[in-house]
């Protein structure tokens, strides 16, 4: 059982977050730290990529909710690249899909942020 | 839905009495927990499996295990406010047309009534961080009931197959 | 592998007085089972998954799942001869230097020294069929006990941290 | 869960078996039969190839036990092929290695039985 390992890197202005294992209520903690960290060394732009990302509960949609505010409030953004079908699913019961910017790959979701497009409104 | 959603509602009674299922079915498993968020992740295995085992297509089995997982969160979290020396239960019932689930604490008795309800258009405008667990959920399952009874709170979670 | 052989021949008293483990740790987990082997599968995964929670390094977990999986097909198999109306219980407990499972029946009185021993060399020169799931358990465990409490049968499988 | 699915193929007078899933108390009865088919059949050169085995607890190793003899009186034999990790440790704990011959490929367990070796004694 991994339970959550979160690697970041950086990419110009964007930071990517590579989740692997499971986000839940036992393991959110981490997972928040480290958005913490980029919030707090001022970087916005974000992408998590969840291609190591094996399962999300509220827990986890939870922590991305209670950061998003301050992420668009300093114009960036936190989005999302390479959701499996499990976590795909779990952002759509909710409507999450209306909420955050979801792309296929990393490359797409980086791409985005070059381009200039905003968040979702 | 709107039919679990009914319900849902018609249960949320205070001080039900003391009552079992009509025909209070054996559970095909159940399990006995400590209070550990460690555990979570077991129990959404073992539920994903036993949803296998009740033959609902793919993708339902992860569905019904992310419910399962939310209501054994909120038992650690609100029930037993995060201590970890208590133990609770999920018992598993396959049965023809259903597949249930209960969850179930000896915490202090909740009134279901207080329990928040999400609005999701609110929600998802307010960004608000908490209430998604219960509307996960109701969301997934067909009913979602709390109920008090013998000292216990049992949330149950009931998914039919179609 | 000698220690074990030790400890389990020592046990197999017929009519111990009922008795617990001295200070009675509460299980991490425990299971009760309907005595189908349907659900072996479930045993044996959620035990791996155990085991891995508790540190072996791999390989070591699905040998130990292989264990009890042997020790609840002959609860199913010996103890309730193929009934599958009855329950049994699977406990863990994940200790500082060892992981114990009991898995516990409340079939007859079982005679621990009745239990047939494996010799393997006769075994694989004769080509018998049976007394292979015991002497797998003994092989894969440090020890391997039985024992009757509480008008219980109680197969104890413990494997050391090392 | 995939429980159990033994499928058979012929090639020349070997007969190989494809057990997928995991044999264990609850599924032994199915192997058990796709053996006995063969041997029913008087086919006595078999190759199991454990390519799709999860799993296997003793009634599955005692299931073989239980058909070896009848297999090789009949100057045939029972081997193994593509072994798991997990599987082939389950056959070393009991020494079944040494009672049966097991080949990394499906290709060697056939050739065997064509360069005419026999079982072990
Ligand atoms: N098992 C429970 N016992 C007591 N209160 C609960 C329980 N489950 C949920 N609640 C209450 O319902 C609220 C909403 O729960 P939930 O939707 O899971 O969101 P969250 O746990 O993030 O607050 C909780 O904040 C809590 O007040
Ligand atoms: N839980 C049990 N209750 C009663 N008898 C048992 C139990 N487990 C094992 N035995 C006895 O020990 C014998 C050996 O068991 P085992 O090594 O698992 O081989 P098998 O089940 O194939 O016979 C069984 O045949 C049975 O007589």
């Amino acid at each position: 059982m991994s339970e959550l390992n979160v690697e970041t890197r950086e990419v110009g202005e964007i930071t990517l977050l590579y989740p692997r294992g499971f986000i839940n209520a036992h393991t959110v903690r981490h997972f928040e730290d480290e958005i913490r960290k980029a919030l707090n060394t001022k970087h916005f732009k974000l992408v998590v990529n969840c291609e190591g990302l094996t399962y999300i509960a509220s827990a986890g949609l939870g922590a991305m909710m209670g950061a998003i505010e301050e992420i668009r409030g300093n114009g960036g953004d936190l989005r999302l690249a390479a959701l499996n079908e499990t976590v795909r699913n779990i952002f759509e019961i909710l409507g999450f899909h209306h909420l955050y910017r979801i792309f296929p790959s990393e490359v797409e979701a980086i791409r985005s942020f070059r381009d200039g497009e905003g968040a979702p409104s | 839905m709107s039919a679990a959603r009914g319900q849902t509602g018609g249960r949320r009674e205070r001080a039900a009495p003391p009552r079992r299922p009509a025909a209070a079915a054996r559970p095909d498993l159940a399990l006995v927990v400590p209070s550990e968020t460690h555990f979570l992740v077991l129990i959404k295995e073992l539920t994903k499996r036993m949803a296998e085992a009740a033959g609902f297509a793919a993708g339902v089995p992860d569905r019904v295990a992310l419910a399962v997982d939310e209501a054994a969160t909120n038992v650690i979290e609100h029930a037993y406010h995060g201590a970890t020396d208590r133990t609770f239960e999920v018992r598993y019932e396959n049965r023809d047309g259903t597949f249930q689930v209960e969850v179930v604490d000896t915490g202090a008795m909740v009134d279901p009534r207080a329990m928040p309800r999400v609005d999701l258009d609110r929600y998802v405008t307010e960004r608000r961080t908490g209430g998604l667990g219960v509307h996960l959920m109701e969301k997934i399952m067909d009913s979602v009931t709390f109920q008090r009874s013998a000292r216990r709170n049992v949330c149950r979670l009931v998914k039919r197959k179609d």
